[in-house]
């Protein structure tokens, strides 16, 4: 069960790798977290954590629901061209991606010896993710793509932290939570103002600070 | 427990600002707030070098050497901002630059920034450590982009991005610290008070590799080169009292969280790890702020590459290791502190006056403004490490340190880059500072708080480089104390 | 380790206390000068500000001198070129003190780094900063690492005393400055890095090798050559007096050198003798230097320019003024019986004996600088007929000099008093050296007890079996007494009148100041003689009305700044070269930005084995 | 009281006989010129003629014009007097070596320098930039000299050599070196030319242009005493005798001839040199005084090796 949850995780970030268009990321997003809160929802019942339950609950709420939903508003308010803007067209950000994942691969049997290959194949996956996520930022122009980018590592994140450790500390994991949700607030307050002062939400054009 | 008021003042101004209309009275009652979590913080720093660590609020807290001489840089940074906040809010509400309403935003961010940063050297748990560190970027964000201007919400939108990407890492790296505490088969903690005590027992090569995570991550929040790059945007945009926070004590909020994971990888695997890579990242800063110092234009990205120039040297301090450099390295993190501040203030001055960040514009400050002219100068003086400002004492006992212990390369390129930037300081504040005035330059006073800010600062530069050698002895000691944690 | 932190302040040897006394004796007249030089040219505000940096210059020069920790030598060290810095960018109005300082604050601060270097590697082997830990941890340092910490202390003190090509600064801060600063400048401040060399070099490290003092002599002997000949090329007064102090910092340093060079060869009598000469021409310089940049301040205060060009004739509107310039002038071209004269001697002497008494082929070395001292003191005295010659005498050549007037009575005082020691340090050569003998016996360390330099109060007798004397009161006597004889002659003999009259003009109806000699044309065969060093050139611009008519013609002639030209310029433009391109790193781009952190991390990651 | 014969002798001895030997050189060389030439004591009637004439001082000039000449000729009595001349220690000996020579020459020229820049007249300001860059190159050849003679005899005391001596090599190029800075110094060609006024040539003469009556005869005078000194100086180099080390003054009178014959060889050797070479162009002394240099360190080399 935890292969298939781990795979759809892998599959839904290829899609936000080779997306083209805001809605599309946007929806990728949406899978990967709701994956990931069926993955925290199979340990939870795996382990018999009443905390994970809890977890669980917040990431359905924040990341599945509220953030995406958020972000959705925001292009629909700020009426701009959907297209993110692409510096690395699909195909080949797919083949980075491929690279990514195979370099994850050989990062994380390099850290951890161990014979389960569970282990070793989730941390890869979550390095990936967490790759993906930086790469969906560097090559991507539009200002949401990074705020998205900047949400896919945070996902990678998690799935290291419950895949290694079993999950941070409960009250940390709220705080992180909360962290993620504000800033993802503060941003979307800033893309709103650059779309107002720019006209676009093009972050590539944004270079008058130089030197 | 002088711990509560100094987290407690800035939640309670922070609050207050919502019934406070006047922004005049508010920035006094602000000020004096601060005057107290200066004072709070003075006693903490005390209590606690004749004390020990200590705990509190369950744990949840704790405190000991170093967060205290953290909590002590920041109220008195902390201070001397709300003290200059005072005479530049005015200055910017009269002058129609602000709104009155929008003052008491500033001051609303201004004491949830402080707040936040008072966190950092506070938590005891590493996870609430970046939780906290996140807060500031978050909260800053906003100081950045405060006029609103097209320029400002460029540097406050790169703020965030890189400063959150960066920070993420630094979030992997303390996974991958929990991650070396699980396997080690002990219970589920991510307190630093739990980990350091078994710190010899944890993996060495996660632990590694988390260092690098955690230095990438958080070096990018203090600003260390190749990471630095919105350092700059951001203290040249920031409303200049913030700009004073930012480079003053944001920067060592980092550094502190990189002490705190780098002593944990002392304690398991000895020096030259950590070592070896802080100076492998204080050159590179130094080099590069040298470099873009020499060719600036813009005034306040000038003193925002110092600060990473400054952290170059201070990284350096920590990662040679000697009691000597440790201990210059703290002197370092207080004495740019405050050199920094009062270089920010004089900036917003010249600034406000001029309204132009282009140095080959501005001249004669020391005519249009005596008071901030010749603060400034000496500022500078005391910035690029001449005595007998303190700077000088901590940047020479770096260098004894590195002398000592035989790295001849890097004293040498240390003295290198610090005689570029020396050069490129005077060569762009010796223009700007003297000459003649521009044509149709209306000469305009100087506020007293302001001045009063200025006199603040400017004693304590002056005041430790000539108190110093009567302090030594608690210096060293601290130092010592910090290297066995 | 805690050794850091000084545990002994003072030191008040023999040598401390002779440049406590070089300090004040040019400090008190300058100060007594700036009374009457700084009224009127500014506010009061700024004369407050003036008298207090002075006060502080000279109390941190003092304290460079008499402290006996290097940290606290450091501090110091910095705070009186910080202070002099700010006193060289004391006239704000001009561009060209900004331009002055910064050079001057960016050169000093170089050679700061040196010392720093220095001094961490001395620390490194005593362990603590006090002089004493470190003299006695220095008799069993390694010999490579002597020789480092040597090169980097010639470097750090080098750039502070104008060595070539370190003097650089030198001939741009110095005239920036007021007159009475420029004078304690030139006549002290640079001296505090010959202090430098001598304490540490000679008294903490101890020579070790010949090389030392060789590479010492050999830089000298530049520095002696390049200064002078720079200071006959210009025109600005107290540019000249600047450069004029680089060729006597290499006079000095020649007998410093030399008594380095000695020591090593352990001949204790020449080494104390050398250290002798260095140590008279240093005092002597101070003095007379001193002088003749107050006397250029009153003429600048007199006239409001320092181009010699514009002046002439000021010997009739300011005759004090004139004396005391020439005495100054006298003196510094070794003239006898002045002092200039007394320590030069006393230089050649030393080679001359050196060159007797030594073994090999350093004979010939030591020939060969004295004959480069010689040079020295040649064009030395040309460009001081220069200098007096055409600030004083003949007609005035502008409206500058027409008006002036002679200056008061305090800036009078400061110069009478300065004069006055020229003479006298002159005359009181014999006690004078007694006492200079105990300076350096107390820096090398050798016993002066069976060591003889004078034959009686009156006359200096170097090795005394050699029947070398001078007396500088007898000379002065004969001189007097012959003088006057020839004078009586000229009465007794002569009968005819004497006719006061034009000069003469061959024939042309009228001569006037645009007939005169000029600077320019004085140092003529001195530019084309020296040419391959000083790289002359000139722009000649005609305006013509027609082909057979020019109406105006502009002749300007220059001299290339070798040091300048070719060792910082493009020092300078390779390190901006380098900042700009480091500049293209950093282009707004927030993706390249993010790349960055991206690239930083994989590297380090898979050179994680490397730290 | 004996000092203060053999002081007032000497001064007496210089001042009578110095200028016949300007006298002298001018006759061989117009006897060598196949001219008849002016008779060998017309210096001694110029300088009658000055100082029974009036003296025209330029209105430009300062009390430096008019003290020069005092000075000039008292740095000139005071070289003189440091020569020992009748016996092996001059009275004087004690006032300056030979190294104090060189610098007080400078204090004349200095003056002399100073005195043609006083009047405005551009021939003086030529002169004295002339006569200052001709011998400042000249000193250090002449500092070599010094060095060599003394090299060899172990002190620069003057009366060192004016013992008796064999001839060493290092002697010989000292004396060489010697001459030719004699010839710089008292304004000969290929230097200097004392004959004529022609601008473009004239160096000495130029400086003293503004000068007439009394203060010229001094001028001169003293000239022809430094010329003397130098010859003196080379004669001892180059012809050594044995001078008494105390009071035997007869001695000195019996072979007087001889003695005074050594500085007519000198002489009769600087007209030979005069009327056999061309004036050199200006720039060109440079090398002239470079050989000088050059030989000097030949000289005191070879002192250095003892041969």
């Amino acid at each position: 069960m935890q292969g298939i949850i781990l795979f759809t995780v892998l599959a839904s970030t290829y899609l936000m790798v080779i997306a083209k268009r805001m809605p599309a990321l946007i929806r990728g997003f949406r899978y990967q977290s709701f994956c990931l809160f069926a993955f925290t929802l199979f340990a939870a019942s795996g382990h018999d954590q009443p905390d994970l339950y809890i977890i669980a609950g917040l990431l359905f709420v924040l990341k599945v629901s509220l953030i995406p939903y958020l972000l959705y508003r925001i292009i629909k308010r700020i009426k701009v061209n959907e297209d993110l803007g692409l510096f690395i067209n699909p195909q080949l950000s797919l083949l980075w991606a491929l690279v990514f994942t195979y370099l994850s691969w050989i990062f994380s049997t390099h850290l951890i010896i161990s014979n389960k290959i569970t282990l070793t194949s989730m941390l890869a996956i979550a390095f990936f993710i967490v790759l993906a996520g930086l790469f969906l930022m560097i090559s991507r122009m539009s200002a949401l793509a990074q705020i998205i980018g900047l949400l896919v590592m945070e996902n990678g994140l998690f799935l290291l932290a419950s895949t290694v450790s079993g999950g941070m500390p409960f009250f940390v994991e709220i705080a992180i939570f909360f962290d993620v949700f504000v800033s993802v607030v503060i941003m979307g307050f800033f893309v709103y103002r650059i779309n107002k002062l720019f006209t676009h939400i093009d972050v590539n054009k944004l270079s008058r600070l130089k030197g | 427990m002088e711990i509560f008021f100094i987290l407690g003042i800035p939640v309670l101004l922070a609050i207050s600002t919502f019934f406070m209309r006047k922004q005049r009275v508010f920035g006094i009652i602000n000020c004096i707030g601060y005057l107290a979590v200066l004072f709070a913080g003075v006693s903490l720093f005390k209590g606690i070098i004749s004390t020990g660590s200590a705990k509190a609020f369950l744990g949840f807290l704790y405190l000991d050497f170093l967060s205290a001489f953290f909590i002590f840089v920041i109220s008195v940074v902390a201070f001397a901002v709300a003290l200059y906040s005072i005479g530049y809010i005015r200055r910017d509400v009269g002058q129609g630059v602000i709104s009155e309403k929008k003052a008491g935003v500033y001051y609303l961010l201004f004491n949830l920034f402080c707040f936040s940063m008072f966190m950092v050297p506070a938590v005891n748990n590493l996870g609430m450590l970046w939780v906290a560190i996140e807060m500031t970027t978050l909260i800053s964000a906003f100081l950045v982009g405060f006029y609103n201007s097209k320029e400002s919400v460029e540097a406050a939108w790169k703020y965030i991005i890189i400063c959150s990407v960066g920070i993420i890492f630094a979030l992997l790296g303390t996974i991958l610290f929990s991650y070396a505490f699980s396997i080690s088969g002990l219970s589920k903690s991510l307190n630093w008070s739990d980990i350091v005590p078994v710190a010899h027992i944890l993996d060495k090569d996660i632990l590694k590799v988390a260092f690098i995570f955690i230095l990438v991550g958080y070096g990018t929040k203090a600003g260390l080169a190749p990471m630095h790059t919105w350092l700059p945007d951001a203290h040249s945009q920031a409303v200049a009292p913030i700009s004073a926070l930012l480079s003053g004590v944001l920067l060592k909020t980092a550094v502190y969280a990189i002490l705190r994971f780098g002593m944990i990888i002392i304690k398991s695997m000895g020096f030259a790890y950590f070592a070896h890579l802080m100076i492998l990242f204080g050159i590179i800063s130094l080099a590069i702020s040298s470099g873009f110092i020499l060719v600036q234009k813009d005034l306040k990205r000038l003193l925002a590459y110092s600060s990473i120039e400054h952290i170059g040297i201070i990284s350096i301090g920590f990662g040679l290791g000697a009691p000597l450099a440790i201990a210059g390295a703290l002197l370092h993190v207080f004495n740019h502190a405050v050199t920094k501040s009062l270089m920010f203030f004089g900036a917003g001055n010249i600034v406000s006056v001029y309204k132009k960040h282009n140095m080959n514009a501005i001249r004669g400050v020391v005519k249009a403004m005596p008071f901030t002219g010749i603060m400034v100068l000496l500022g500078m003086f005391a910035l690029t490490g001449f005595p007998p400002f303190s700077i000088f004492i901590s940047e020479i006992m770096i260098l004894t340190a590195a002398f000592t212990n035989g790295s001849y390369v890097m004293a040498a390129l240390l003295l290198f880059f610090l005689s570029v930037i020396f050069g490129a300081f005077v060569y762009h504040f010796g223009k700007m500072l003297f000459g003649n005035l521009p044509k149709g330059m209306v000469v305009s006073g100087e506020p007293l708080s302001g001045k009063l800010a200025f006199l603040f600062l400017f004693s304590l530069i002056c005041g430790l480089g000539i108190a110093l050698p009567f302090i030594k002895k608690d210096l060293l000691w601290i130092a010592q104390r910090l290297l066995q944690g | 380790m805690s050794d850091f932190f000084p545990k002994q302040f003072f030191l008040f040897d023999p040598l401390s206390l002779f440049f406590l006394f070089v300090i004040f004796i040019i400090s008190l007249p300058s100060a007594v000068y700036s009374l009457g030089y700084l009224k009127g040219g500014y506010s009061s505000a700024k004369i407050t500000l003036a008298w207090f940096l002075l006060l502080i210059f000279v109390l941190s020069m003092a304290f460079v001198v008499t402290v006996s920790n290097v940290l606290v030598f450091l501090v110091f060290w910095e705070i009186m070129s910080l202070i002099s810095y700010f006193l060289v960018v004391f006239d704000t109005k001009h561009e060209k003190s900004i331009q002055a300082g910064m050079i001057y604050i960016i050169m000093t601060h170089i050679g700061t780094a040196f010392l720093i270097a220095a001094f961490m590697m001395l620390y490194k082997h005593a362990g603590s900063f006090d002089f004493n830990a470190i003299k006695s941890a220095c008799q069993i340092m390694p010999g490579q690492t002597k020789n480092i910490i040597f090169l980097l202390l010639l470097a750090g003190f080098g750039t502070k005393a104008g060595i070539v090509p370190l003097h650089i600064w030198l001939p741009y801060a110095h005239p920036q400055a007021p007159s009475h600063i420029s004078s304690i400048m030139s006549g002290v401040m640079i001296k505090t890095a010959i202090y430098g060399i001598i304490r540490f070099v000679i008294y903490i490290l101890g020579v070790q090798s010949s090389w030392w003092g060789i590479l010492l002599l050999v830089l000298a002997g530049i520095t002696c050559l390049v200064g002078i000949i720079y200071a006959l090329m210009v025109r600005d007064i107290k540019r000249l007096l600047a450069y004029s102090s680089v060729e006597n910092i290499g006079i000095i340093l020649l007998g410093v050198g030399l008594a380095m060079f000695f020591q090593s060869m352990n001949m204790p009598y020449l080494a104390i003798l050398s250290m002798i000469a260095g140590l008279y021409h240093l005092i002597n310089h101070a003095i007379f230097k001193g002088l003749l940049f107050l006397c250029a301040g009153s003429v600048y205060k007199a006239t409001g320019t320092r181009d010699i060009e514009k002046l002439g004739g000021l010997i009739k509107k300011m005759p004090q003024t004139a004396v005391y310039f020439l005495i100054g002038a006298m003196g510094i071209s070794a003239l006898p019986p002045l002092n200039g004269f007394v320590s030069e001697w006393l230089t050649l002497q030393a080679f001359f004996l050196g060159a007797l008494n030594i073994i090999g082929g350093a004979k010939v070395f030591l020939v060969i600088c004295a004959a480069i001292l010689a040079l020295t003191s040649g064009l030395a005295a040309a460009c001081f007929v220069k200098a007096f010659g055409i600030t004083f005498l003949a007609l005035p050549r502008s409206n500058y000099a027409k008006d002036a007037k002679e200056v008061p009575l305090s800036m009078k005082a400061g110069m009478f008093f300065l004069s006055l020691l020229v003479i006298v340090f002159g005359l009181a050569a014999v006690k004078i050296i007694k006492i200079l003998a105990l300076v350096s016996s107390s820096v090398t360390g050798f016993d002066i007890s069976s060591m003889s330099f004078s034959f009686n109060n009156f006359t200096l007798s170097p090795q005394a079996d050699k029947h070398i004397y001078l007396s500088t009161p007898l000379l002065a006597l004969l001189l007097i007494v012959l003088g006057v004889a020839g004078f009586v002659i000229y009465r007794l003999f002569g009968r005819g009148k004497t006719i006061i009259y034009n000069t003469w003009d061959c024939g042309y109806y009228k001569i006037g100041p645009r007939n005169e000699y000029t600077a320019t044309a004085f140092s003529k065969p001195f530019r084309i003689a020296f040419s391959f060093f000083l790289l002359p050139y000139r722009k000649t611009q005609k305006i013509r009305e027609s082909f057979y008519h020019v109406k105006s013609f502009a002749y300007e002639t220059y001299t290339t700044p070798v040091f300048k030209r070719y060792i910082y310029e493009p020092l300078l433009a390779l390190i901006f070269k380098t900042a700009k391109s480091m500049r293209k790193i950093q282009l707004g781009s927030i993706h390249l930005y993010l790349g960055y952190i991206f690239i930083t991390l994989v590297l380090l990651i898979v050179f994680i084995r490397q730290f | 009281m004996f000092k203060i014969i053999i002081i007032i002798l000497q001064l007496i001895l210089f001042i009578i006989i110095s200028p016949v030997l300007s006298g002298l050189i001018s006759k061989i060389k117009n006897n060598i010129r196949m001219r008849k030439g002016q008779g060998i004591l017309q210096p001694y009637y110029n300088l009658a003629k000055l100082s029974s004439k009036g003296e025209v001082v330029s209105e430009t000039a300062s009390w430096i014009f008019r003290i020069t000449p005092f000075v000039v000729f008292a740095s000139m009595l005071v070289s003189a007097l440091l020569i020992p001349v009748f016996i092996l220690r001059s009275p004087l000996n004690h006032a300056g070596d030979f190294l104090a020579l060189i610098f007080i020459f400078s204090l004349g020229r200095f003056f002399l320098a100073l005195s043609a820049l006083d009047t405005g007249s551009s021939f003086g300001g030529m002169g004295s930039s002339r006569e200052m860059f001709i011998s400042s190159l000249a000193e250090p050849a002449f500092c070599m000299a010094v060095f060599a003679v003394s090299l060899q005899f172990g002190s620069t005391d003057i009366s060192a050599f004016s013992g008796a001596h064999t001839i060493a090599v290092s002697s010989i190029v000292a004396g060489v070196t010697l001459f030719l800075v004699t010839i710089a110094e008292t304004s000969r060609i290929p230097v200097d030319n004392q004959e004529t006024h022609l601008e473009l040539t004239m160096v000495h003469e130029a400086m003293l242009l503004e000068y007439s009556g009394r203060s010229l005869a001094l001028i001169e005078m003293a000239a022809y005493i430094k010329q003397m000194i130098l010859f003196f100086l080379i004669a001892q180099i180059v012809f050594p005798i044995t001078l008494p080390v105390y009071g035997n003054l007869p001695q000195i009178f019996f072979w007087i001839l001889w003695y005074l014959g050594r500085i007519i060889i000198i002489a009769i050797a600087v007209a030979l040199v005069e009327v056999s070479v061309a004036k050199m162009r200006l720039f060109r002394v440079a090398d002239f005084l470079g050989l000088a240099f050059v030989l000097g360190v030949i000289a005191s080399v070879c002192a250095i090796l003892g041969v």
